[in-house]
């Protein structure tokens, strides 16, 4: 592959991971995210194939495999299951609306833009120059996380973040060692299904329920 | 101390001073009255009718509330005792009686404080709503007299630099400059507000009065019957005697025999019975002019006194 | 060979009550793996003072002072939870009886969550102490939904989305630590062992490294409970089953801090010892103003010891900035004696619990009149848990104080000491209602149904914890040379 | 071999923790006193070899005190609270064999009791940071269980123990701050390397551990505003442990403010004493008019600790202030005064404590306005009562008398050097005194008037008989020796000097007794303590004999006369509230008494009255002006905070994204 259009392929991998991301924002379907989810992890694998390929590191592409088939596969399938009984239910009264969220999702892309300038700099490869990317995906995961009142959108935005994290790792080191890579894709696949478990679980116990329903807990 | 004193000497003093306060007491409450009935142009009657009231009561029978414990029949005895043990070694009409080294002003004061509180102890021990009054009353003028009456005698120690009370004397017998000073003036003004108040005298007590509400000592002392009665009322008299010769020999100290032998004595007794007819006489004449203070007036009087003998104390620090 | 058996040994535990479906010898069985991995735990800390570093399972795992240090306060921490743990699954509320299969599921949960966190410690390589922590997230969320109430799946999920951003946060820190590693020279297969980044930092980038352990702070420091992202811990402290609430206080925070206190080794050879001190004062400072704050209104005793643990991580937060030997020799002595009392605590309150039927502080009147041993066990608790002598969290509060004035810190001291002071008046007034007052007529029969006093086999790994809290606290011998030790390995 | 007898005074008191902890029901209070009263008389015995020879008694060991070392040099100056503490120890535990009220008798209250007295014994001697602190805190939380030792009937007592808890941790936290200030400054743990340092250490740091150091010391010796938990903590606390606290415990605190302040630092600028002496001024007046107006017998004896700890704190600041201006003769002078006030306190308030315990013992209450005739009904207990309230009013011939009068005298003599602080300071501090001494002769005839003479006024009053044979063996021991010192004081007055002379840089040309006499070097006239007890007895003796001879008819038992009343009930005897009335319409300023009337009419007509009852309540000014508006901010506070944790998980997130946004902004 040669050095531009390695280049422009895994800008587009990386930017789409993003634009997954600020979509994610955008939808109300679950269905939708759950799809857009799917798409983020195929992308992310795909950035892990291009570096890998262009590295020629095994281990990479290795991880790549366990990323598309975790990310892309086990854990959309998994969560459309899981949220098969209301699939058809949506985020109808998200905590920050969609506008205000695209533009708060607008500030922390700059954000992230300015604050990860020092990293992409000091990585010096051309990829590490996306590293502003993945740490945008982690910031607007966590919006998620903040701004969704359904169960379903948490897990996801806990995905986001570690998607993004895990964009960034790819782009600045290149992956870890192959076996803690394993261990960590391992735990976020732990993760979710635990959440997912429990929010079944809620579901039994409480009927559909809003994660701001949840407030039986404070001092 | 000054030599020359035989131990002799010295007990004989002791002696003398001890007679002295023991008759000289209740005479000097026997001329007191007399001046204030002649002044309220009454006869009165004679000047030694309290000794003879003495004589009488103490032939008396003794009774003490049933419900009373030993305290009720000790509290005289203690009362006049520690008048007694003043007495005895305070410099009344010698700087050097017997044991005269160890009369020191403040102690002088906690003893006399002893026989206060064991004449309220005693009325309290009769259970009576007066006895308590009387005790409650005496405690809380005795309580507010002290910080007057131990900082007016700061300011006669620190020139002396001692508490000593023939020490005083003596210094200020040899600096008589000191007797004009500002300190000596206004500690004398406090004493005498002490005095008049420690010694149940108008206008913050009423001696004579049995009017049920204003009583202060005379509440105390209503229990007591016979010879009690007659401990009582003398050690009343001779702390009267005591505070008196004390405070003349504080502040006007000439007369007080220095050295020993007849002569001197002999005009020390002259010039204390002096003193005596002439404070006596003073206190009287105000007596008749001055109404008894509300009892809550009294603290006022009191700290007053306080301020003085503070304004004292600070005078010696600005007059060297 | 002897670090592969103490980390097998809790799982074998496991294995056992997996096997023994729950039964009572199954759980006990357990307990003997925990104990047995305390008493391993402690002959390895003789070799390592012996020997030099220990390592096995070529090289992945490896132990110096520290790691022992925190292996033996898992393994004394464990043994206690387990045992109180035996009988914890029949008291499940909605069974009523015992469900042998949801013991079982307990029982392996707990080992697991046993073996995760000394794999934590005694992980040579950062990487693989971030999966482990992140697997005791995982397992203990079970555990603390484990009673399947409303409160509980609550807590449980708060838990488990907070705790996951913050170790997310972690490893993000470590992907930077891992960056400027490789940038220094390190080889990526072994560039994230502590040796090797403990030998290289001198030369990482200090602009990265500022960064890295930024994160690291806020992500493990979810995980410790440390302010702003302590906000899972009340919670889940309170809704969890008595003994996981003892693990996860006693343990689990401060094997999170283990992690920040290897990084601020790191930190202090890249940095210099002054930015990591400054994080760590500003979020031991904030945790401590917090937990005042938040327990002068306390109304639930559980979330009143939880406020308790987020008060003393800040403290040892406080402690680590000091940073030199004394301070850190007095964090680990804390350490070790908050993870004794604190359990003990959370244990007895779980018997209260059961006994009175509410964790409401107001619900709770005249215990020591009403429960002697067990009104005595949370008030002796209390009296360690607020550091009065003679047990161990006065001689290091005190240490540390000490430690901290002689580097400069001493203002922050005194800002500790008067948040310490309002948790002090806060906590004796809620203790004051609890435990004091006459016994008075006996309650209704309707409100709880367990009147007799605990077991002798339950009451006495509480007190035998509270002894040893207070033995630690007066004598010197048996630790303080594994203490200094282990304060050598990250403080310079 | 002193340090040999200081480590078997401590296993003596664990020894005794352990049989109290062990022992069998039946000799659990007799195994663990005997064993607290066998470490008091070992202690007594390093004490009293201590300030006879001089040595120290010197332990230290690594072994115990993780990341420290225990370390105890028992000096001269501590050697003296040893001594008092042994001997206040002794008598509360003789006491203790008889005394069976307030749950003392419990396993919990039978281990902790030795292990405060073992504490108590021990703190003088510690001697560096951490020992002294540990054995500080062991003492207070050791205190504070037995003060809660009968929570189960009174909520008073819990009220007390969260009031005494906060106060000692105030305390403790100030205690703390300062030491380690001083520690690390010096780069020592040592009291012996500190006082060697501290000289050369910045103004600000020997001044702010020298306040923090008050602070913290004040507050467990009670000094106001500190003493918010002393009148309700001593009054709740078992009749031995009172005792304890107040005769031993506060001394403590002035130990420490010497220690500290002339040990450790040798002295300091004129306003670190001015402060001392305000603080014992206030203490004094405050305390003086809260006992004097207070009705319950053990909450006037507990203000009156605090009304004698501001005496100590007189002599103290006044010493430090001599020192300060060179007066090196004048400050020992002065220190002295303070400390014979220190011992002669424990004897008199030990006494009254213990006495004031088998009041309640017997008559079941301390309420003065409930007892009332026990004199008569405690043939001994009642009289020991009278000697230590004899005492405590500085009469002749009891002790107090005498530390009064040293106290008078340094002020005094210390009033012609010239120098501004001081002749301010004295005249004030000798009014202080006067004035303290003339409520405490008023509040000490009050308690003894209502509480032993006169009528009972309650059945149980009416009732009441004399304590068992150990307690007012207890009791009497400790009024023996204000009887003793009262007339003897040459017997305690030198050692006083040595354990004072210790303190580096005050030092006396001549002793202060002239045979049986208190005498100032140099200075004409003396205090003959003995010659007065001699002339009291001897004059009281002829007085006697003397109404025995002229009447000799038998004294008649009558009903009191009262001005003619028919019947003399104890319905219409004063009331101690009576009896204090006046003075709190003196100071009704600083008490602002709070006067609630109650008038029952009559059902016919509301014209007549049936019944009118007058409660006058005074609280401490203290407490409703700082310490419950400090609480109630406090309060306010945390229910502000309380609201900021919802229970929203989106809130708590954003906590984090706001946390990592400011990371990110700040450090990338």
């Amino acid at each position: 592959m040669s050095g531009s259009s390695y280049f422009s392929v895994l800008t587009l991998a990386a930017g789409t991971v993003l634009v997954c991301a600020v979509a994610i924002l955008w939808l109300a379907s679950i269905r939708a995210v759950i799809s857009m989810v799917a798409v983020q992890g195929a992308s992310l694998g795909l950035v892990a194939v291009v570096l890998g390929v262009h590295l020629h590191d095994a281990g990479l592409l290795a991880a790549a495999a366990v990323v598309v088939v975790v990310k892309a596969v086990v854990i959309p399938v998994l969560l459309g299951r899981a949220s098969g009984s209301d699939s058809g239910s949506r985020e109808s009264r998200p905590l920050v609306n969609v506008p205000a969220s695209l533009v708060a999702s607008a500030a922390l892309i700059v954000l992230a833009f300015v604050t990860g300038r020092g990293v992409a700099h000091f990585v010096g490869t051309r990829a590490g120059a996306l590293v502003p990317i993945g740490i945008a995906t982690m910031l607007i995961g966590f919006f998620v996380l903040v701004a969704r009142r359904r169960p379903t959108f948490q897990i996801v935005g806990l995905l986001m973040v570690d998607n993004g994290i895990a964009l960034t790792a790819f782009l600045c080191t290149a992956g870890f060692p192959f076996l803690i890579e394993l261990g960590v894709s391992f735990d976020v696949l732990l993760g979710v299904v635990v959440l997912m478990v429990l929010s079944q679980r809620l579901r039994l116990e409480f009927g559909d329920v809003d994660l701001d329903e949840l407030q039986e807990l404070h001092d | 101390m000054s030599t020359g004193w035989s131990i002799t000497s010295m007990s004989a003093i002791s002696l003398l001073q001890v007679v002295l306060v023991i008759v000289g007491g209740p005479l000097l409450l026997g001329f007191m009255r007399k001046v204030r009935c002649r002044m309220e142009g009454r006869v009165g009657p004679p000047v030694h009718q309290p000794l003879l009231d003495l004589r009488k009561m103490a032939g008396r029978e003794r009774t003490r509330p049933e419900h009373a414990s030993w305290v009720f029949p000790l509290a005289p005895v203690v009362l006049v005792a520690t008048t007694l043990v003043v007495a005895a070694v305070a410099p009344l009409l010698a700087t050097d009686p017997a044991f005269g080294w160890s009369a020191d002003l403040f102690a002088v004061v906690f003893l006399l404080l002893l026989g206060s509180v064991s004449l309220a102890l005693g009325a309290l021990d009769t259970g009576t709503a007066f006895g308590g009054m009387g005790a409650s009353r005496a405690m809380t003028i005795g309580a507010l007299a002290e910080p007057a009456l131990l900082v007016a005698i700061l300011a006669l120690s620190v020139p002396a630099h001692s508490s000593n009370l023939p020490t005083i004397i003596i210094r200020s017998l040899a600096h008589p400059a000191w007797l004009a000073t500002p300190e000596r003036v206004l500690a004398l003004v406090a004493f005498v507000i002490v005095i008049v108040a420690e010694s149940g005298r108008l206008p913050v007590d009423n001696p004579s009065t049995h009017l049920e509400l204003t009583m202060i000592h005379e509440a105390m002392m209503l229990e007591y019957a016979g010879p009690d009665l007659a401990l009582v009322k003398l050690a009343e008299s001779m702390r009267l005697v005591v505070l008196f010769t004390l405070l003349a020999d504080l502040f006007v100290p000439w007369g007080i025999a220095t050295s020993p032998g007849p002569w001197h004595l002999a005009v020390a007794l002259a010039s204390t019975a002096g003193k005596l007819v002439v404070l006596g006489a003073a206190l009287a004449v105000f007596e008749v002019t001055v109404a008894k203070l509300r009892l809550f007036r009294v603290p006022e009087l009191l700290a007053g006194a306080f301020v003085l003998a503070t304004l004292a104390v600070l005078s010696t620090l600005v007059v060297p | 060979m002897l670090l592969m058996t103490i980390l097998v040994l809790p799982l074998l535990g496991g294995t056992a009550v997996a096997l023994g479906r729950g039964r009572t010898w199954s759980a006990w069985a357990a307990v003997a793996s925990n104990g047995g991995a305390l008493a391993l735990g402690i002959i390895a800390a003789v070799r390592v003072l012996r020997e030099g570093p220990l390592s096995g399972a070529r090289g992945t795992l490896r132990a110096d002072a520290l790691s022992v240090f925190m292996v033996i306060v898992i393994g004394a921490i464990s043994l206690l939870a387990s045992w109180l743990g035996v009988r914890t699954p029949a008291r499940a509320p909605e069974d009523g009886h015992r469900n042998p299969e949801r013991s079982a599921v307990y029982g392996v949960l707990v080992q697991a969550f046993v073996g995760f966190m000394i794999l934590a410690v005694l992980a040579a390589n950062v990487g693989v102490l971030w999966v482990a922590v992140e697997a005791t997230t995982i397992v203990t969320a079970f555990l603390v939904g484990f009673r399947r109430t409303r409160g509980s799946l609550e807590a449980s999920w708060k838990y488990i989305v907070i705790c996951s951003v913050g170790i997310a946060l972690a490893f993000l820190g470590t992907v930077f630590v891992y960056l400027a590693a490789l940038h220094a020279g390190g080889h990526s297969a072994h560039a994230l062992d502590w040796t090797s980044l403990m030998a290289h930092a001198r030369h990482f980038d200090p602009s990265l490294m500022r960064l890295a352990f930024g994160l690291l702070v806020l992500g493990y420091g979810t995980k410790v409970g440390l302010a702003p992202m302590h906000t899972w811990l009340p919670d889940a402290h309170s809704q969890a089953p008595a003994p996981v609430s003892a693990l996860m206080s006693g343990v689990l925070l401060t094997v999170a801090f283990y992690a920040i206190l290897r990084f601020k080794a790191v930190t202090d050879v890249a940095l210099g010892p002054g930015f990591a001190r400054t994080l760590l004062v500003i979020v031991g400072l904030l945790s401590l103003a917090l937990a005042a704050s938040l327990l002068i209104a306390q109304r639930d005793y559980k979330r009143m010891l939880a406020y308790s643990s987020i008060e003393h991580m800040g403290l040892i937060a406080l402690g680590a900035a000091a940073g030199i030997r004394l301070a850190i020799a007095a964090v680990l002595l804390h350490i070790l004696g908050h993870g004794l009392a604190k359990s003990v605590l959370f244990l007895t309150s779980g018997e209260i619990l059961t006994a009175e039927g509410t964790s409401r502080i107001d619900g709770v009147r005249s215990l020591v009149a009403r429960r002697p041993a067990l009104g005595g066990l949370f008030g002796v608790g209390l009296v360690a848990l607020l550091g009065l002598p003679p047990f161990s969290l006065f001689t290091s509060e005190l240490v540390m104080v000490r430690a901290e004035f002689e580097v400069g810190l001493g203002w922050a001291a005194v800002l500790a000491m008067v948040a310490m002071v309002v948790v002090f008046i806060a906590v004796v007034g809620h203790a004051r209602h609890m435990l004091l007052g006459p016994a008075g007529p006996p309650r209704p029969a309707g409100s709880s149904g367990v009147t007799a006093p605990p077991p002798r086999w339950v009451a006495a790994p509480l007190i035998g914890g509270l002894v040893v809290c207070g033995f630690i606290g007066v004598f010197a011998w048996p630790l303080s040379g594994l203490l200094t030790a282990a304060a050598r390995v990250v403080a310079t | 071999m002193t340090a040999a007898l200081l480590v078997a005074t401590a296993l003596m008191g664990l020894a005794g923790t352990a049989a109290g902890a062990i022992a069998p029901v039946r000799f659990r209070i007799a195994l663990s006193s005997a064993l607290t009263i066998a470490a008091c008389a070992l202690g007594f015995v390093v004490g009293a070899e201590v300030l006879h020879s001089g040595h120290a008694a010197v332990v230290h060991t690594t072994t115990l005190m993780p990341l420290a070392s225990f370390s105890l040099a028992l000096d001269r100056f501590g050697a003296l609270f040893v001594v008092i503490t042994a001997v206040v120890g002794i008598c509360a535990m003789i006491f203790r064999f008889g005394y069976d009220g307030q749950g003392l008798a419990s396993r919990t209250a039978s281990s902790i009791l030795p292990l405060f007295v073992t504490s108590l014994l021990l703190v003088p001697a510690a001697s560096n940071v951490t020992t002294f602190l540990f054995l500080w805190e062991l003492m207070a939380i050791t205190s504070l269980l037995l003060v809660l030792t009968d929570h189960a009937r009174r909520s008073e007592v819990q009220v007390a123990g969260q009031w005494y808890a906060v106060m000692t941790q105030l305390g403790a936290a100030a205690l703390i701050l300062g030491l380690v200030l001083l520690a690390t400054r010096s780069g020592s743990q040592s009291f012996a390397v500190i006082a060697v340092r501290s000289a050369h250490l910045p103004a600000w740091v020997r001044s702010t551990a020298f306040v923090l150091a008050v602070v913290g010391f004040g507050s467990k010796a009670g000094a106001v505003p500190l003493h918010v938990w002393l009148p309700r903590a001593h009054p709740e606390a078992p009749g031995p442990v009172s005792a304890l606290m107040s005769a031993a415990m506060v001394n403590l605190g002035v130990y420490g403010i010497v220690r500290v302040g002339m040990g450790l630092l040798s002295g300091g600028p004129a306003w670190w004493w001015l402060l001392v002496m305000g603080l014992g001024a206030l203490s004094a007046m405050f305390g003086s008019l809260h006992s004097a107006t207070s009705k319950d017998l053990k909450r006037l004896l507990a203000y009156s600790t605090t009304d004698n700890v501001g005496l100590m704190l007189l002599g103290v600041g006044a010493s430090g202030l001599f020192a300060d201006t060179g007066h090196r003769a004048l400050a020992l002078l002065a220190l002295v005064a303070a400390l014979l006030h220190v011992v002669f306190h424990a004897v008199f308030k030990g006494s009254l404590f213990l006495s004031a315990s088998s009041v309640h013992q017997a008559a079941g209450s301390t309420d003065l306005d409930q007892l009332g005739g026990l004199l008569r009904r405690m043939p001994v207990s009642g009289p020991i009562f009278l000697v230590g309230g004899l005492a405590i009013a500085a009469l002749p011939p009891f002790c107090g008398f005498v530390s009064e009068w040293l106290l008078l005298q340094s002020m005094l003599h210390g009033l012609p050097s010239g120098d501004v602080a001081i002749a301010v300071a004295m005249p004030i501090g000798v009014g202080v005194l006067a004035l303290t001494g003339g409520l405490t002769a008023f509040t000490f005839t009050k308690a003894i008037g209502i509480g032993l003479l006169g009528l009972p006024r309650t059945q149980d009053a009416e009732r009441a008989g004399e304590v068992g044979r150990p307690m007012w063996i207890g009791a009497g021991l400790l009024a023996v020796l204000c009887l003793v010192f009262g007339v003897a004081p040459f017997l305690v007055i030198p050692s006083v000097v040595d354990a004072a002379g210790a303190v580096p840089g005050l030092h006396l040309a001549g002793a202060l007794t002239r045979g049986w006499n208190v005498a100032l070097p140099g200075v004409p006239g003396m205090l003959a303590p003995g010659l007065v007890a001699i002339g009291l007895v001897g004059f009281g003796g002829l007085v006697a004999l003397g109404r025995h001879l002229v009447q000799q008819r038998p004294v008649r038992l009558t009903e009191a006369w009262g001005c003619g009343r028919e019947l003399q009930t104890a319905r219409m005897e004063y009331t101690a509230t009576s009896f204090g009335e006046p003075l709190t319409r003196v100071f009704e300023d600083v008490l602002s008494p709070a006067r609630d009337v109650d008038v029952s009419h009559l059902a016919e007509s509301r014209y007549y009255t049936e019944a009118a009852v007058i409660h006058t309540t005074i609280d401490d000014a203290f407490e409703r002006r700082v310490y419950r508006p400090a609480d109630r901010m406090l309060v306010r506070w945390g229910a502000v905070a309380r609201r900021v944790p919802n229970g929203s998980v989106h809130r708590y997130l954003a906590f984090g994204l706001v946390a990592l946004i400011v990371v990110l902004v700040v450090l990338a």
